[in-house]
C-alpha cells in the first residue's frame, strides 16, 4: 500500500533537486534560484509534516532502499530510511527553518544585492538535502556519509564570499576541525562494521540492541581481545569525535565563532539550528548504544558541562553581536550533550527542539539588525533600534528570553528538565553529573547576562552612531521568518511542562515525552530510561526537587538579565569589561583556543612536514642519486686503465693472465 | 635436401662447406674483377658481388639449417678432412650471423669507400675474414681452430688500417695487430700445451684423453691460456685492451663487422673447443674452466658497462658496450653445468649473438653514417639529429634500445633468454649481475637517444646526401632488430636445439 | 731419452723470454721478434711432443704454424710501415692519439 | 579476439598519427582513441566471466597460443580479463583519451610524435593489463618505459633530462630485480609447470608445489621471491622510501603525461603485487603483514606530510599519490573481500581523480603559466568553472562520501580494520587512517591560498575561463568520479567476485 513513508525519500529529494537546479539554470532564474529552494523546502516541509502526523498514528518506518555496495560474501552496504517519533520530530524542524531561512534570505541576500546567488541557494539547497539525509538514516555509515556533505556544505557557504580573505580561511578552518573530529568518527563507523557487520540503528539485528545482548552475554561480537564494556566505550568515544567536532564542543569550537564570516542566514541554518545540532542528534540517534557505557556518558556530560560554562563566560565580552550568539550557540549546545550524558534523552531532544527556533530566531533577528545596520556587527555602533524596528525587537526579545531561560520561554522549560534530569541522576550517586550539573547552572548566569547585555546594546539606550539612528528598512520576507519564529520560541516549551506536570499533579501533558515513547521497543525513550545506568534521587519529595531546580535556574537567569540591565540599559552604556582586569584578556582571547591550535597546525605540523621534506630530498633522494654518481666516477676512473699505450696493454694482459694462472694453480694444485 | 641425404658418397659431404667455398670463391672474384679492370673496378659492381656472394652463402646455410644438414634428423654431424672440420647444426647457424653481417657491412661500404682507392681489396679481404670466421665455426681440431683463427684475424688487421693516411685507423691497426700477435702466440702455446698432455689436436680425440692425472697442471695452464686467445677474438678481459681503441679507429663498417661478426666467431670456436675438448663431466681436478669464463664473464660486463658510462665518444661508448655484451655472451660458457640444462645456456647464448649481430651492425653503421656526413664524434655533435635525418635516427633508437634489452625489440627477448637459462642453471648470482649491468647500460645508451631526439641541434649542419647503400643496411638492420621479437621462437629454439646436440 | 719434461722446461724458458721482450721492447720491429720467439717455444713443444706420443700432428702443426707465423709479419711489416708514414717512427708507444 | 582488436587498433592508431601532419595530429589521436573507448565499454557491457582469472575462474575474452618455448617452459601469447584486470582496462582507455584531449593546449611542438607516443603507451598498458603470461606482460611492462622516456624527455620542464633518466633507469632496475626473483621461482616450481602462464604458476605455488632451487630450500626462495618481486613492483607504486623518482617525473612532465603517469602507470604496480605477490605467494604474505603494513602506514603518513610541505600544486598532488598508495597497500595485505576488493577500487578511483587533480593544476598552469601557491591568489575570481571543478576534485581528493574516493578508501579501512591477518591490523589502519585529516589540511590550504581571497597574479597572462576543451575532460572525469561514488558496484562487484578466491586457501 503507497503510504506517506513511500514519499520519504522525497523530503530529501526535493532540496537536492533545487540544488542541481539552482547550479544548472540557476543564473537564468528570477531570484537566481530562491524560488526553486523555496518552493523545494516547501514540499518538504509538507510531506514532513504529513509524515510527522502518521507517526503520531503511531506509525514508524524503516526501509532499505539503495544498496551502495553490495558485499559478495561479505557485508552490503545499504542506504535506507528510519522515521521515528526522534527522526520525524527532526524532519519537521529542519525543513521548517530550511523554508524560512530561504525566505529571509530574499531579503538578506537577493535585496542587499549580492553576487553569486545561484552558488548561493545552491549551497542552501544541497546543504538541506543532506542535512536531511543525515536525520532519516538507517545506518550509521549512511549517517556518517551525510554528516560529511553537510560539513562540505558549511565549507561552501561560509567561504561563500570567497572574494574577501576572511570566509576562505573561516571555511577552511570549519571543515578541517570538524574533518578532525569526524577521523575520530570514521573509526567509529568502521569498528562498528568490525564489531557488529552492522551499523543499523533501529531493528532486533541493530548494533546498540546486539552491544546490549553481547553486555547480556546473549551475543558474541569480535570485541578484539577487549571486555566488551571497554571496547564499547571505546567505541563510543570514537564516534563522540565526530559529534564533539560537529556540534563545537570543547575543544573543536573553535571552528565555529570564525564561521560567523558566512552570511548569517547561513548562521542562522547551519551554525545554529541544524548542522550543529547533527552532533547531538547522532548520540541520540544511538542513544541506546551510549546508554550502555556509563563511562562514555560520565565524559558526554563532563564536555558539555563544561563547554556550557566555557563558551558562556566567552560570550560576556563580545562586542559583535553574532559572535556572542556564536558563543551562545556552543554554551546551549553544551546543556544538550550534558542532558545525553546525564540521562535525559528527552530532555536533550527538548532542548535541541526549542534551541532550534530560538537561536533561528535570534541569528535572523541579528541578520536583520545586520541589515538594518549595513553590515555593521558591532553592537557598541547600535542602540535604540526597538522603536525603528519593532517586529525585530520583540521576535528577538522572545527568542532572547528563551535563551536566557526565563518562565514561560520555550528555553526555559528545556533547560530547567535538562537541569533537573542531570540533578536527579547525580543525587542517585554520580558525583560527576554534580559536578557536570553545576557547572552547567552557574552558565546559566551568563548566559541571562550576556543575552540581556546583547539586547540592552543592541535594541535599547540612544541611538550610538548615525547609521543607528536611521537604519536601513527590511521588508515582509525578513519579517515574516521572524514573526512565525518568534511566536514558536515562545510556545514550544508547552510541548513538555514535566515541572508542571510534576508540581500540579496534571497527567499527560508530557507530550514529548509520551511522543518518544512511541517509538520501536529499541527506540524509545522508556527503553533508554532501563538502560542508563544511573538511578534517581530526590531532594525531599520529587516535586520539592522539581521545584527547587527550577526556582534555582529561574533565579540565577534573572539574576543575570539583572546585571546587564544594571550594567547596560542605560542611555549611554559604557564598557564595563576592565572591572574583569587580566581574565578580560583571557576572554577576549577564547582562553587561547585558537592559538594553541593554530600553533599546532602551523607550529609543529609545517615544520615537521618541512623537516621530512628535507629529509626525503637530502637522505632517501641523496641514495638513489649517489649510487648513480658512485657509479659514473667508478666508470671515469675504470676507463683510465686504457691508457692507450700499447705496451701497458701488453702488461696488463700479461698480469690478467698471469693472475688466472696463479689463482687456478693455487686452487687446482697444479704446483705439486 | 632430400637427395642430399639420400647421396651420403663422399662427393657429396664436401657440399656441406659450401657456404665457406662461396666465400672464398667470391673473395677470389673480387681479385680476379680488380686485375682484369685495371683501371680503378666500379664500386657498385665490387659492391654487389660481395654482397651477392655473403648472401648466396647465408642462403645456403639457411637452407642446410632448414633442411638439417649435420643435424639428427640427417645423421647427425658431417665430419670432413680427418675429422678436421664439421659441419653441424652450430656452425650452420653461426655461418647465419657472420653472412648476414658481411652482406650489411659491404653493402653499407659501398658509400663508405666511394673515394677510396683499393676498394676491392677491401671487399675481398672482408670475405677473405668472413670465410675464416665460418671455417673456424667449423673447425674441429686445435690446427684448423688455429689456421682458420688467423685467417680471420690476418686480414681484420688489415682492414682495420685500412685508411693509410688516418692516423687512428693506423694506431688502432697497430694496437689490434700487436695484442693479437700476442695472444695468438698465448693461445699456439696453450695448443702446444694440450697437445702435450693428451698427444692429439683432433677436439674428439683430446677429450678422450683428457683425464690424464700427472699432467693435470700443464694441462690447466694450456686451458687457460687456450681461454686467453678466445678472449682475445671476443674481446674479454683481460684480453680486450685492443677492442677500444680498434673499434674507435677503425672505418665504421669494419668496427661493426669486427664487433659483430668477429666477436661471434670467437664465442662459436671457444663454445665448440671447450664443450667438445675438455667435456665437464671428464676434467680431472682443478681444470675447472667453467669457473675461469664466470671470472671473466662478470669482469668483462662490469668493466664495459662502467667505461662505457662516461665515454664522450659514441663510437668508443659503442666500443666498451660491446666489450660489456661480450661478457653477457660469455655467460653462455659461464653457467654451464655437469648434467645441467646447457643446450639451453649455449643456445640462448647463440641466439643472442644473432640478435647482437643485427642491433650492433646497425649500430656502427648508423655510425658509418654520421661520418659519411661529416657530423662529429661526441654526443653533443648527434643533437637533434633526429630532427633532420629521422628515419635513420629511429633506426638508431632501435638499436640503442635494443642494446639496453628494452621491448618491443630483439635484444629484449636475447637477453632475457640469457639471463632466463643462466637462472634456469642455477647461476642466479649471474643473471643478478648482468642484470644489474644491463639496466645500468640503459643509461649511456639512453644518452644518444637523448641527443638525437631530446636536444636540439647545437651547430646547424648540412645533410648532403642520402647514400643508399648505409640506408639500406642500417633499415635492414633495424627492421632485423624489430621483426627479431616476435620471429624469436624459431630463432632461440634452433639454436637451442642444435646446442643442445653438442653434449 | 730426455724425459718430456725438459722439452716443457726449454718451451717455457723460451715462451718468457718472448713474453719478456713483448713487456720490454717499444721498437715495433723487435716486439714481432719477440711474438716470433713465443711461437717457436709453441713450436718446440709440439715437435717435442710429437716425438713423445709417437705419432706427426705435433709436426705438421708445428709447419703449418711458421707458415702462419710468416704470413702475419707480412701483415705486421705492412702495418708497421704505415705507422712510420703516419708517426714517422717505430716506437709502439708513440701512437697514443686514442685513449680512455 | 576483442582483446587483441583492442591493441592491434591502438598500435595501428600510434603509427597512424606518427605520419599525421602535426597540425590535426591532436584531433586525430582522440578520434583514433575514441575506438578503444568503446570497445573497453563493450567489453564491460559483455563480461561474463566470474572468480579470479589466476586461481581457475573463468577469463573473459580469453586467447591462448603458444609464441615459443624456452628452457622448457612454453611462453604463451595468453591474454584475457576478470573483474580485476577489466576495470583498470576501462580506466586506461577512458583515461587516455582525455589525457590526449587535455593536451591540445599545452603541446604546440612535434605534435604528432607526443600523440603517437601516447596511443603507444595506451596499447602497452592495455597489454600489461591484459596478458596472463608472464613473458607477454614482461614484455608491455617493459615496453611501457619507453613512451614515458620520451614524453617526460622532450615535452618535459626545465629539468626533465634528469627526471626522464631517473624515472628510465630507477624503475628499469627494479623491473630486473623483479624478473629475476620470479623467474627463480618459476623454476623453484620444476616440473609441475608446463609454462609460464599465470594461471598455471599461480594455482603451482598456492597448491605448495614450490620446492627448492639453486641451492635454497622452499620457504626460502619463496620469501626471497617474494620480497625480491615486491621491492620491483614498490618502486612503481611507489611506496615510501622508493618514492622519489615520482616526484620528479610529474614535476617535470607534462601535465597530460602526468595523468597517464598518476593514473595508469602507478596502477600498474598495485596491479601487479595484486596480481603476483598477494595472490600467488598469500602464506608469504600473511607472515610479512607487519613490514608490509608498517611500509603502508609510512607511505601515507610520510607521503602526506611532503605534500604537506610542498609549494608547487604538481608537487603536492604528486605526493598526495604516494599517500594515496599507501591505502592500497594496506587493503591488499588485509585479505578481506573489503580490503583487497577495496584496493583494486581505490586503484580505479585514484586513478580517475588524480587524473582530474592533474588535469585542473595543468588548466590552470596553461592560463598562468606557474603551478607555485605563492604566485597567485583568487584564481576563482577570473576562472570560476575550472576552480568549481578543481574545488570537486579536491574534495574527491579528500574523499568526500558519494565520490569514488570516499568508497575506495571506506572499502580498504573497514576491510582492513576488521582483517584478521594479525591482530594489530585495527591499529595499523586507524594510524593510516588520519592521512585523510593530512590530506585535507594540504588541499584546504592550497586552495585558500591559489583559488580564493582577494585576485592577485604577477605575471603578464591574461587571466581568463580557459577554452571548452580544456574544461570538458575535466568535467567528464568528475562525472565519472560521482557516478562510481554513488554506484561503485559498477565495478566493485566484478571486483570482488575477482577478489575473494584469493582470500581463501594458499596457505591462509
Amino acid at each position: 500500500m503507497v503510504g506517506i513513508f513511500d514519499f520519504a525519500p522525497a523530503i530529501v529529494l526535493l532540496p537536492f533537486v533545487s540544488f542541481l537546479v539552482a547550479l544548472a539554470v540557476g543564473d537564468r532564474l528570477p531570484k537566481g534560484g530562491a524560488l526553486a529552494g523555496i518552493a523545494a523546502t516547501a514540499g518538504s516541509l509538507l510531506l514532513a509534516a504529513a509524515t510527522f502526523l502518521t507517526v503520531a498514528g503511531g506509525r514508524t518506518y524503516d526501509a532499505t532502499i539503495y544498496t551502495w555496495a553490495e558485499g559478495i560474501e561479505a557485508v552490503d552496504l545499504t542506504f535506507g530510511i528510519l522515521i521515528d517519533p526522534l527522526s520525524a520530530m527532526m524532519l519537521l524542524i529542519v525543513t521548517l527553518i530550511a523554508f524560512l531561512v530561504h525566505v529571509f534570505s530574499l531579503g538578506y541576500m537577493n535585496d542587499e544585492g549580492e553576487v553569486g546567488l545561484p552558488r548561493y541557494y545552491a549551497g542552501l539547497g544541497l546543504f538541506t538535502a543532506s542535512m536531511l539525509g543525515f536525520v532519516v538514516a538507517d545506518n550509521l555509515l549512511m549517517a556518517f556519509m551525510f554528516f560529511e556533505l553537510v560539513g562540505l556544505c558549511s565549507y561552501l557557504l561560509i567561504g561563500f564570499w570567497f572574494r574577501e580573505p576572511g570566509p576562505p580561511s573561516a571555511a577552511k578552518k570549519a571543515f578541517l576541525v570538524t574533518r578532525f573530529g569526524d577521523y575520530f568518527f570514521l573509526v567509529g563507523v568502521v569498528a562498528v562494521f568490525a564489531t557488529f557487520g552492522t551499523a543499523a540503528f533501529s531493528g532486533s539485528e541493530s548494533f546498540p540492541v546486539l552491544a546490549e545482548a553481547a553486555l547480556h552475554g546473549e551475543a558474541t561480537v569480535n570485541t578484539f581481545g577487549f571486555a566488551p564494556q571497554t571496547w564499547f566505550t571505546i567505541v563510543g568515544l570514537l564516534v563522540l569525535g565526530g559529534v564533539v567536532g560537529k556540534s563545537a564542543q570543547f575543544p573543536l569550537h573553535t571552528w565555529l565563532p570564525d564561521a560567523m564570516e558566512g552570511p548569517t542566514p547561513v548562521s542562522a541554518l547551519i551554525h545554529a539550528a541544524t548542522m550543529v545540532a547533527a552532533g547531538v542528534y547522532l548520540v541520540a540517534r544511538m542513544y541506546g548504544f551510549y546508554a550502555l557505557s556509563p563511562d562514555a556518558l560520565a565524559i558526554i556530560a563532563l564536555i558539555g558541562g563544561f563547554t556550557a560554562l566555557f563558551a558562556a563566560t566567552m560570550g560576556v565580552v563580545k562586542r559583535e553581536i553574532k559572535q556572542v550568539l556564536a558563543y551562545s550557540t556552543i554554551s546551549q549546545y553544551g546543556y544538550m550533550m550534558l542532558a545525553l550524558g546525564g540521562g535525559g534523552y528527552v530532555a536533550a531532544t527538548f532542548h535541541l527542539m526549542t534551541h532550534a527556533f530560538f537561536k533561528a530566531l535570534l541569528f535572523l533577528g541579528a541578520g536583520s539588525v545586520i541589515i538594518a545596520m549595513h553590515h555593521n556587527e558591532d553592537m557598541w555602533d547600535m542602540g535604540g533600534l526597538k522603536e525603528k524596528m519593532p517586529v525585530t525587537y520583540y521576535a528577538f526579545l522572545s527568542g532572547s528570553l528563551a535563551l536566557a531561560g526565563i518562565f514561560p520561554f520555550s528555553g526555559f522549560w528545556s533547560k530547567d528538565e535538562v537541569l533537573y534530569e542531570t540533578l536527579i541522576h547525580g543525587l542517585g550517586g554520580s558525583p560527576v553529573l554534580l559536578a557536570a550539573y553545576a557547572m552547567g547552572l552557574l552558565a546559566v548566569f551568563f548566559t541571562g547576562f550576556y543575552t540581556f547585555r546583547m539586547v540592552f546594546l543592541t535594541f535599547h539606550g540612544e541611538p550610538r552612531t548615525q547609521t543607528a539612528s536611521d537604519p536601513h528598512s527590511v521588508r515582509w520576507n525578513v519579517k515574516g521568518p521572524l514573526a512565525v519564529l518568534g511566536v514558536l520560541a515562545a510556545t514550544t516549551g508547552l510541548v513538555n511542562m514535566v515541572p508542571v506536570e510534576k508540581l500540579l499533579g496534571i497527567g499527560g501533558i508530557d507530550f514529548l515525552h509520551q511522543w518518544l515513547d512511541m517509538s520501536t521497543e529499541s527506540l524509545n525513550a522508556h527503553h533508554y530510561g532501563e538502560l542508563i545506568p544511573y538511578s534517581s534521587a530526590y531532594i525531599g519529595g520529587e516535586a520539592t526537587t522539581v521545584a527547587i531546580g527550577a526556582g534555582v535556574s529561574l533565579g540565577l537567569a534573572l539574576a543575570g538579565a539583572g546585571l546587564a540591565h544594571l550594567l547596560y540599559n542605560v542611555p549611554e552604556p559604557v564598557e564595563h569589561t576592565d572591572r574583569l582586569g587580566g581574565i578580560k584578556t583571557l576572554l577576549y582571547n577564547n582562553y587561547y583556543q585558537d592559538e594553541y591550535q593554530v600553533w599546532l597546525a602551523n607550529g609543529v605540523t609545517r615544520p615537521v612536514a618541512r623537516v621530512a621534506n628535507k629529509f626525503d630530498q637530502g637522505v632517501v633522494d641523496g641514495v638513489v642519486n649517489g649510487v648513480s654518481s658512485v657509479s659514473l666516477f667508478s666508470g671515469s676512473r675504470v676507463r683510465r686503465i686504457q691508457t692507450g699505450v700499447v705496451s701497458n696493454y701488453a702488461v696488463l694482459l700479461t698480469l690478467g693472465l698471469t693472475a688466472l694462472l696463479l689463482a687456478f694453480g693455487l686452487l687446482g694444485g697444479w704446483f705439486v | 635436401m632430400f637427395d642430399l641425404a639420400l647421396q651420403a658418397e663422399p662427393a657429396a659431404t664436401w657440399t656441406a662447406l659450401a657456404p665457406a667455398i662461396l666465400l672464398g670463391l667470391t673473395g677470389l672474384v673480387l681479385l680476379g674483377i680488380d686485375t682484369i679492370r685495371t683501371d680503378e673496378a666500379s664500386n657498385a659492381l665490387l659492391a654487389s658481388v660481395s654482397a651477392g656472394g655473403s648472401l648466396l652463402a647465408f642462403g645456403t646455410a639457411a637452407w642446410f639449417l632448414v633442411a638439417g644438414t649435420g643435424q639428427e634428423r640427417t645423421g647427425g654431424a658431417i665430419t670432413l678432412y680427418g675429422d678436421a672440420l664439421v659441419v653441424d647444426g652450430m656452425s650452420l647457424f653461426f655461418t647465419l650471423i657472420f653472412t648476414i653481417v658481411t652482406a650489411m657491412v659491404v653493402v653499407a661500404s659501398y658509400d663508405y669507400l666511394r673515394d677510396h682507392e683499393h676498394r676491392a681489396v677491401f671487399y675481398s679481404l672482408v670475405l677473405f675474414a668472413a670465410t675464416g670466421m665460418t671455417l673456424l665455426s667449423m673447425a674441429n681440431s686445435l690446427a684448423t681452430v688455429f689456421v682458420s683463427l688467423e685467417l680471420a684475424s690476418l686480414p681484420s688487421y688489415a682492414l682495420v688500417a685500412f685508411l693509410k693516411n688516418d692516423k687512428g685507423s693506423v694506431e688502432a691497426g697497430l694496437k689490434y695487430f700487436l695484442i693479437g700477435a700476442v695472444s695468438s702466440a698465448v693461445f699456439a702455446f696453450g695448443i702446444s700445451l694440450v697437445y702435450a698432455v693428451t698427444g692429439s689436436l683432433v677436439l674428439g680425440d683430446v677429450a678422450a684423453a683428457v683425464n690424464a692425472p700427472e699432467m693435470a697442471g700443464v694441462l690447466g695452464i694450456g686451458v687457460l691460456m687456450m681461454i686467453g686467445g678466445f678472449a682475445f677474438k671476443t674481446a674479454s678481459v683481460p684480453f680486450h685492451f685492443w677492442a677500444p681503441e680498434a673499434y674507435e679507429g677503425a672505418p665504421a663498417p669494419i668496427s661493426a663487422f669486427l664487433s659483430s661478426a668477429s666477436k661471434a666467431a670467437g664465442f662459436a670456436v671457444a663454445f665448440r673447443v671447450f664443450v667438445e675438448a675438455f667435456p665437464l663431466g671428464a676434467l680431472p681436478a682443478g681444470v675447472d674452466w667453467v669457473i675461469a669464463f664466470q671470472v671473466l664473464a662478470v669482469v668483462t660486463m662490469t668493466l664495459g658497462n662502467f667505461a662505457a658510462a662516461t665515454q664522450e665518444k659514441v663510437k668508443r661508448m659503442l666500443a666498451y658496450s660491446s666489450i660489456g655484451h661480450a661478457g653477457y655472451a660469455l655467460i653462455g660458457l659461464a653457467a654451464l653445468t655437469a648434467g645441467g640444462p646447457n643446450g639451453d645456456v649455449l643456445g640462448a647464448s647463440m641466439a643472442h649473438l644473432l640478435v647482437y649481430g643485427f642491433m650492433n651492425t646497425g649500430a656502427f653503421l648508423f655510425i658509418a653514417l654520421v661520418e659519411h656526413w661529416g657530423v662529429g664524434r661526441t654526443f653533443e655533435d648527434y643533437n637533434g639529429l633526429a630532427s633532420t635525418a629521422p628515419i635513420a635516427a629511429v633506426a638508431m633508437t632501435v638499436f640503442m634500445f635494443s642494446l639496453a634489452g628494452l621491448p618491443p625489440f630483439g635484444g629484449f627477448l636475447s637477453k632475457y633468454a640469457l639471463f632466463y637459462s643462466a637462472i634456469e642453471a642455477g647461476f642466479w648470482w649471474l643473471a643478478a649481475v648482468g642484470a644489474i649491468n644491463s639496466a645500468l647500460s640503459l643509461f649511456y645508451y639512453s644518452r644518444v637517444v637523448k641527443a638525437m631526439w631530446i636536444e636540439s641541434p647545437s651547430g646547424d649542419f648540412e645533410i648532403q646526401s642520402r647514400p643508399v647503400g648505409l640506408y639500406a643496411a642500417v633499415i635492414f638492420a633495424g627492421l632485423g632488430t624489430l621483426l627479431l621479437l616476435p620471429a624469436f621462437g624459431p630463432v632461440i629454439e634452433t639454436a637451442q636445439t642444435v646446442a643442445a646436440t653438442l653434449f | 731419452m730426455v724425459p718430456p719434461q725438459y722439452y716443457l722446461l726449454l718451451s717455457a724458458a723460451l715462451f718468457c723470454i718472448g713474453l719478456f721482450g713483448i713487456l720490454t721492447r717499444r721498437n715495433a720491429l723487435l716486439f714481432l721478434m719477440s711474438v716470433e720467439l713465443m711461437l717457436n717455444a709453441a713450436n718446440i713443444n709440439l715437435v717435442a711432443f710429437s716425438n713423445v706420443w709417437g705419432n706427426v700432428t705435433g709436426q705438421t702443426f708445428g709447419l703449418f704454424m711458421m707458415a702462419l707465423a710468416a704470413a702475419e709479419v707480412a701483415i705486421g711489416i705492412g702495418i708497421i710501415l704505415v705507422l712510420y708514414r703516419n708517426f714517422d717512427d717505430v716506437d709502439v708507444t708513440k701512437a697514443t692519439t686514442m685513449r680512455w | 579476439m576483442i582483446i587483441e582488436a583492442l591493441i592491434g587498433v591502438t598500435f595501428l592508431a600510434a603509427l597512424v598519427v606518427f605520419v599525421a601532419p602535426d597540425e590535426y595530429a591532436g584531433k586525430l589521436a582522440a578520434a583514433l582513441s575514441a575506438l578503444p573507448v568503446l570497445g573497453s565499454l563493450w567489453m564491460w557491457a559483455q563480461y561474463d566471466a566470474s572468480g579470479n582469472a589466476l586461481l581457475g575462474g573463468s577469463i573473459a575474452f580469453e586467447t591462448d597460443v603458444v609464441w615459443l618455448t624456452l628452457g622448457g617452459l612454453d611462453l604463451h601469447w595468453f591474454v584475457g580479463v576478470d573483474g580485476i584486470s577489466l576495470p583498470l582496462v576501462v580506466l586506461t582507455t577512458i583515461l587516455t583519451t582525455l589525457a590526449i584531449v587535455s593536451a591540445w593546449t599545452p603541446i604546440s611542438n612535434r605534435e604528432s610524435q607526443f600523440y603517437g607516443l601516447m596511443l603507444f603507451m595506451e596499447a602497452n598498458l592495455l597489454g600489461v593489463f591484459t596478458a596472463l603470461d608472464f613473458f607477454a606482460w614482461f614484455v608491455f611492462w617493459e615496453a611501457v618505459l619507453v613512451p614515458m622516456y620520451f614524453l617526460i624527455g622532450v615535452w618535459g620542464g626545465p629539468n626533465r633530462r634528469y627526471a626522464a633518466i631517473k624515472f628510465f633507469v630507477y624503475t628499469n632496475v627494479a623491473s630486473l630485480v623483479m624478473f629475476i626473483g620470479f623467474i627463480a621461482l618459476v623454476f623453484g616450481l620444476g616440473d609441475s609447470v608446463s609454462s609460464m602462464r599465470l594461471p598455471e604458476i599461480a594455482q603451482a605455488l598456492r597448491a605448495g608445489a614450490l620446492g627448492g632451487f639453486a641451492g635454497l630450500d622452499a620457504a626460502t626462495l619463496k620469501t626471497v621471491a617474494f620480497v625480491a618481486t615486491f621491492l620491483g613492483f614498490a618502486v612503481k607504486v611507489p611506496v615510501a622510501p622508493l618514492h622519489t623518482w615520482l616526484p620528479d617525473a610529474h614535476v617535470e612532465a607534462p601535465t597530460p603525461v602526468s595523468v597517464m603517469l598518476a593514473g595508469v602507470l602507478l596502477k600498474m604496480g598495485t596491479y601487479a603485487l595484486l596480481r603476483f605477490n598477494f595472490t600467488m605467494m598469500p602464506d608469504v604474505a600473511t607472515a610479512l603483514v607487519v613490514p608490509i603494513a608498517g611500509i603502508a602506514v609510512i607511505s601515507v603518513i610520510y607521503g602526506a606530510m611532503l605534500a604537506l610541505a610542498q609549494q608547487d600544486l604538481k608537487r603536492i598532488v604528486a605526493y598526495s599519490s604516494v599517500s594515496s598508495m599507501g591505502y592500497v597497500i594496506l587493503g591488499l595485505v588485509a585479505y578481506t573481500t573489503y580490503g583487497v576488493g577495496g584496493a583494486t577500487f581505490q586503484m580505479i578511483a585514484h586513478g580517475l581523480i588524480s587524473g582530474l587533480m592533474f588535469m585542473a593544476v595543468g588548466v590552470i598552469y596553461n592560463t598562468t603559466h606557474t603551478r607555485m601557491v605563492g604566485d597567485m591568489s583568487g584564481i576563482a575570481d577570473r576562472m570560476p568553472l575550472t576552480a568549481g571543478i578543481f574545488v570537486a576534485g579536491a574534495f574527491g581528493y579528500m574523499g568526500l562520501p558519494l565520490m569514488a574516493g570516499f568508497a575506495g578508501e571506506f572499502f580498504i579501512f573497514k576491510g582492513s580494520f576488521a582483517s584478521t591477518v594479525h591482530s594489530a591490523m585495527p591499529l595499523f589502519t586507524a594510524a593510516a587512517m588520519f592521512g585523510i585529516v593530512i590530506v585535507a589540511g594540504y588541499l584546504l590550504f592550497a586552495m585558500q591560498r591559489t583559488l580564493f581571497g582577494p585576485f592577485s597574479f604577477d605575471g603578464e597572462y591574461e587571466i581568463t575561463n580557459a577554452p571548452t576543451h580544456d574544461v570538458a575532460p575535466l568535467a567528464v572525469l568528475l562525472l565519472l568520479v560521482i557516478v562510481l561514488g554513488v554506484a561503485p558496484d559498477l565495478f566493485f562487484g566484478m571486483i570482488q567476485d575477482a577478489v575473494n578466491p584469493i582470500l581463501s586457501g594458499g596457505g591462509l
